[in-house]
């Protein structure tokens, strides 16, 4: 059997990268010699040299905007944003700068520049080390989003995303980093995966499961433990959130006829929310009951492990808004 | 350049009861982290732990001159600050152990730990994030005319963020009541300070605010008592700001679980050497005549203390699954909780 | 006539505050002696000194925390973002400070604070001086969000939000300020309207338009254009975004069975989205077509007028989907 | 105090011919500032105006310097960065007008004009959000070897933004090839210089990063040429950045229509005597001969050219509606526009 985790297939995406166009680097907050303190980018500094695995000082701005002046100028820069939650001090340079560069300067300079956000939780991480900040970007004209949830997806979105010439944002959830720090595993050939294309997870025909990230697998059990209820759920994983695959979402529709959203932000302006205007919208008439999403509840995340599990969406949860719905 | 390096102890004005008061203040700092360590190896302990160990009189020294109506904001190493400050080792346990009698009802954890009694604002998950927030307490004291001191707490790493830049400006232009402690323990995580700055005295950075920057002896608590006299007195009175740099140095990696193999084992033990619990001892021996028994004495009320923390925070409930709903907003809002 | 715009009803609700509770105060940059860039704290320099109208350095992170800081000692802080664009340098005091102090905290402090944020477009400001972001924030639990229409709800919500308890950002559109620095105007009394509480600000039976903030005046066009048509439409304004008056909403679309959403945020993301898969979740048995919205295309704000006017919903797309909705 | 004081300029090596040559560039700011304040109340521009006039000698003086290979980020006052760099004022024109053929297509405007050309990589809506991409340029710069030199042009009032604070020291740690341009105008937007920071010279900022700073007459072109020519071999060399301050005023308000009330009417007559293109034309007549014709010479070569370029830009197509919708993203991606 293949041993090649989560962050494996991230850590070849970038040295594959780097070996196929030197002007590919990552920059970020130890991540060079150290590799990382989740492991990631371990063995890399002695492959390439700090040259292509930039350590820097705690500036989050600096850095983020260092990766987009790199990139005007011939860089392609991966930043390491260790969690997500940090990015808040980088915004600026994230929506005012790079997602509106290409557009502000009518097409004439763009910012290659991939941003790699740690995300979720993992356990009593608490609340400044937990959020799920995709709707963050979702919703910014001009960035591209990438929520990858299996190590081969997130390879193959890897490579795509770091050849792609828009600013993308890299979501890598710590809950499917696995045997952190471990040594590496097998190197696995990925093709680039296009941006914007879904995949079918598990067909079936009562309910569509939107999810992804972590939280796709306890769709996956969620819809396990239905099956044998009688409960045929077919599951849909978009990959890239921006953009996002809407006409595999209605295919499966038109099958399903029922929608059901599952991740770890909270609910509440959640990119689930745009999944369920969009298919309130445009595929409205394929809908045979709610639209109903199951994503943490409307809470800063707790510390207290039970707290926690409490707030976020589990396979209990799951499964039991897809029996309401189906009922 | 105007930051001038504060003289090294002379012991002015320590007793020997007041020196055992401080040692057993440390002693309490680098027992609890101990115990929390070995607390988190046996699973009483479910998130992230950043032990303070080595760094104490920074805390003790800094705490020690601070009245009760002075506020401080701290970091991800924050329950040094805590116990310098005074906070009862019991709740501290029972919110790492995640139970509802700790300090913020198993909500935090170690990286927002606060005692609202002791004016204590928060650790912060948030590297740099407490600065800001220590200023605008300090605005506010200044605005209304309190006599009451902001200190905020930070390491060397922090001072690169620009809520550092920032809040020094303000602070400086503003003539805030603030004392801006920059704990420099040499690294950032896994960065030693040589790759995260030019300058090797953080404190040289206050000129460039027009504030008094000042470096002093981490690991000497009376001398740090004597800086921070200094600069509380300047800030009381309405002069403004201090930046004082503690030079120290953590024992342990930068999180329980980090075996910080990137430090030069010699420096490792050049600092062990400078322990600021072990040479304060020593100098309580020498210079204030504490006997063996003064020691053994400290130390066996630390663990009796802890010992009993522990107990009592063993016993503390846990919450309910539902009590992660409250505290989103003050409940009282409209008579009515918003979710 | 009384001579009331919504920047008086601000400046007013400003002043009233300070004087019923003088740990009222307002900080940001140039808010003293010049009284704002847009004029709104015009005046209250001389009233009541630089110890209740502070001045800053260019310091959004710095300013907002200073805010969060005062108002864990007592003080109640009035932030003006001068455009909300720069709200992305104070995210970390907003999101990660503020919004969860009174959570991670056990409830033991809290942040009675408000940001006032200017938003949205008013004439060529450009990518970076146009933006309209509340889904920022409405995302965001442990923050309150405030959207008024008129100069009476803009003050009602602003002596509300200036009373609550916890942060809240206010919305302020810079289309909606009259006469911008023009002397003030008389003194309107105005009770502190509730949070959470939307008005129907037009009765119709065929088709529900939600709207806020200066969209809203085109919703109000297109229903009287629509009108003429033989249209009926019911407007509604949330006034709050969080908490939204869902109750409202319902109620609403019993008479009607038909959800158009307009506002000035991109589409994609906005908060429309949320007030989409709300009804598609809890009104979904009252819908009879699809729900439609009618936000800014998914563009930054291009500077060129055509362009800048195409891009933003106007009274011409909001009538244009009405008819295809209601046929 | 690590920042040393440019000598003024004693003229070295500047000919009559450079002389005019310098003249006229900072002539063409001037009017082209002047003309587009003109073509403002007249309704053709209409977006914010954030005149450059007073500070010619800066852009100028600065730009005078560089090699084509270099890149600049600049501010919401970029107009004259952007000429000083050489750009076409016939296409900012267009820009400002909103015209297809401006060097933005019309999407940017004032405030986020380009040149890739000429490496010119925007003025910038954020205060100090030119800093760091003008950093990163420079990273990028020395991790390839290239000898390209980045500047980054910005306020007194930036220089209390974060994201100076984290470039500066990434910029000093690294020795990466940048300048730091702080023009000093007195003013952030109405806030004088002394409340917004303690220091009297921004440049005084540079030791606390280990960077040198140099303050210098901003009006002075031939000084600020000096020490540019200084800062520009050090970062050609790799030894490093240097932050510049150029002392300067703005003749106007801080934007089209703001009358600058809140500035004494001495501080204003005072400077409007250290105009720079007065103050040069002086020097150019009394120490290089230049003849009255030489200097009307200037003034008409410059007139022309602009009223030239306005006539162009006013025929430049208004861009279509769906226009807008284009370059969200980078069209080519998957042979397909995403919107
Ligand atoms: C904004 C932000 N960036 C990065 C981190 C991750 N992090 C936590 S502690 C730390 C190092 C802080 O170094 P220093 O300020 O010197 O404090 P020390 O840990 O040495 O006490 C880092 C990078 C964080 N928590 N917040
Ligand atoms: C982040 C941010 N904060 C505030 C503003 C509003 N603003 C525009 S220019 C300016 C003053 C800048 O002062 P300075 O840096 O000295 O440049 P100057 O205008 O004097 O050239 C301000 C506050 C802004 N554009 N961006
Ligand atoms: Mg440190
Ligand atoms: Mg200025």
């Amino acid at each position: 059997m293949t041993n090649f985790t989560y962050a494996d297939g991230i850590r070849q995406a970038i040295a594959e990268e780097i070996e196929r166009d030197p002007s590919v680097f990552v920059i970020g907050e130890d991540v060079g010699e150290s590799g990382g303190v989740f492991g990631v980018t371990k063995g890399l500094w002695d492959r390439f040299g700090s040259n292509h695995l930039w350590d820097t000082p705690i500036s989050e701005e600096g850095i983020v905007g260092a990766a987009v002046g790199a990139a005007l100028v011939g860089g392609k820069p991966i930043v390491e944003i260790m969690f997500g939650d940090f990015s808040f001090l980088a915004m600026d340079m994230i929506v005012n700068q790079a997602a509106k560069t290409h557009y502000m300067t009518g097409g004439n300079l763009s910012v290659p520049m991939v941003v790699r956000m740690v995300t979720g939780t993992a356990g009593s991480t608490g609340a400044q080390h937990s959020q799920s900040l995709e709707a963050f970007f979702t919703q910014v004209p001009g960035l591209k989003v990438v929520a990858p949830s299996t190590a081969e997806d997130a390879k193959g979105l890897l490579i795509s995303a770091i050849r792609d010439p828009d600013p993308v944002i890299f979501f890598e959830h710590k809950g499917l980093y696995v045997g952190r720090g471990g040594p590496a595993g097998d190197v696995v050939k990925v093709d680039p995966i296009p941006m914007g294309v879904g995949k079918i997870v598990r067909e079936g025909s009562d309910v569509t499961i939107v999810s992804y990230l972590k939280t796709l697998e306890y769709a996956q059990k969620a819809a396990d433990e239905l099956a044998v209820e009688g409960i045929s759920c077919e599951i849909f994983d978009p990959r890239t959130l921006v953009p996002f695959d809407r006409a595999g979402l209605r295919a499966s529709l038109e099958k399903t006829g029922r929608l059901l959203i599952a991740h770890e932000a909270p609910t509440r302006g959640g990119f689930g929310a745009e999944i369920a205007a969009f298919a309130a919208e445009d595929c409205f008439e394929l809908l045979r009951a709610p639209i109903v999403r199951v994503g943490a509840r409307n809470t800063p995340i707790p510390y207290a492990p039970i707290m926690e599990k409490y707030t976020l969406p589990g396979v209990a949860r799951i499964a039991e808004e897809v029996r309401k719905l189906v009922k | 350049m105007n930051s001038s390096t504060g003289s090294t102890s002379t012991g002015i004005s320590v007793t020997l009861e007041k020196g055992l008061e401080l040692l057993e203040r440390m002693m309490l700092i680098r027992r609890f982290e101990e115990r929390a360590a070995q607390l988190r190896a046996e699973g009483l302990i479910p998130g992230f732990l950043h032990p303070y160990i080595g760094q104490e009189a920074s805390a003790v020294g800094i705490c020690d001159v601070l009245s009760p109506q002075d506020v401080l904001t701290s970091t991800h190493r924050g329950h040094g600050h805590m116990i310098g400050r005074g906070a009862d080792p019991a709740r501290m346990y029972a919110e790492l152990f995640a139970r509802v009698g700790g300090y913020n009802q198993g909500k935090g954890g170690s990286l927002h730990m606060i005692d609202t009694e002791l004016g204590f604002l928060g650790a912060n998950g948030i590297v740099g994030g407490g600065i800001p927030i220590a200023g605008g307490a300090a605005l506010q004291f200044k605005r209304t005319g309190s006599d009451a001191v902001a200190v905020s707490f930070f390491g060397d790493g922090a001072s690169n963020e620009g809520s550092f830049h920032e809040t020094m400006n303000m602070a400086a232009l503003w003539k805030l009541p603030i004392l801006f402690v920059c704990e420099n323990n040499l690294y950032g995580e896994f960065t030693r300070q040589s790759e995260h700055m030019v300058l090797k005295d953080v404190a040289d950075r206050a000129p460039a605010y027009g504030m008094p920057g000042v470096v002093v002896d981490g690991n000497d608590v009376i001398a740090v008592r004597e800086v921070t006299k200094v600069a509380v007195e300047r800030a009381r009175n309405g002069d403004g700001p201090t930046l004082i740099e503690t030079k120290t140095y953590r024992h342990r990696g930068h999180f329980e679980g980090d075996m910080a193999k990137y430090r030069p084992k010699e420096e490792v033990e050049e600092w062990m050497k400078r322990d600021p619990l072990l040479t304060f001892s020593t100098w309580l021996s020498t210079e204030r005549d504490a006997s063996k028994a003064d020691l053994a004495d400290v130390r066996s009320r630390v663990d009796t203390r802890l010992e009993v923390a522990i107990a009592w925070a063993k016993e503390q409930a846990h919450p309910l699954a539902e009590d992660a709903l409250n505290h989103v907003y003050v409940e009282s809002f409209n008579g009515e909780a918003l979710r």
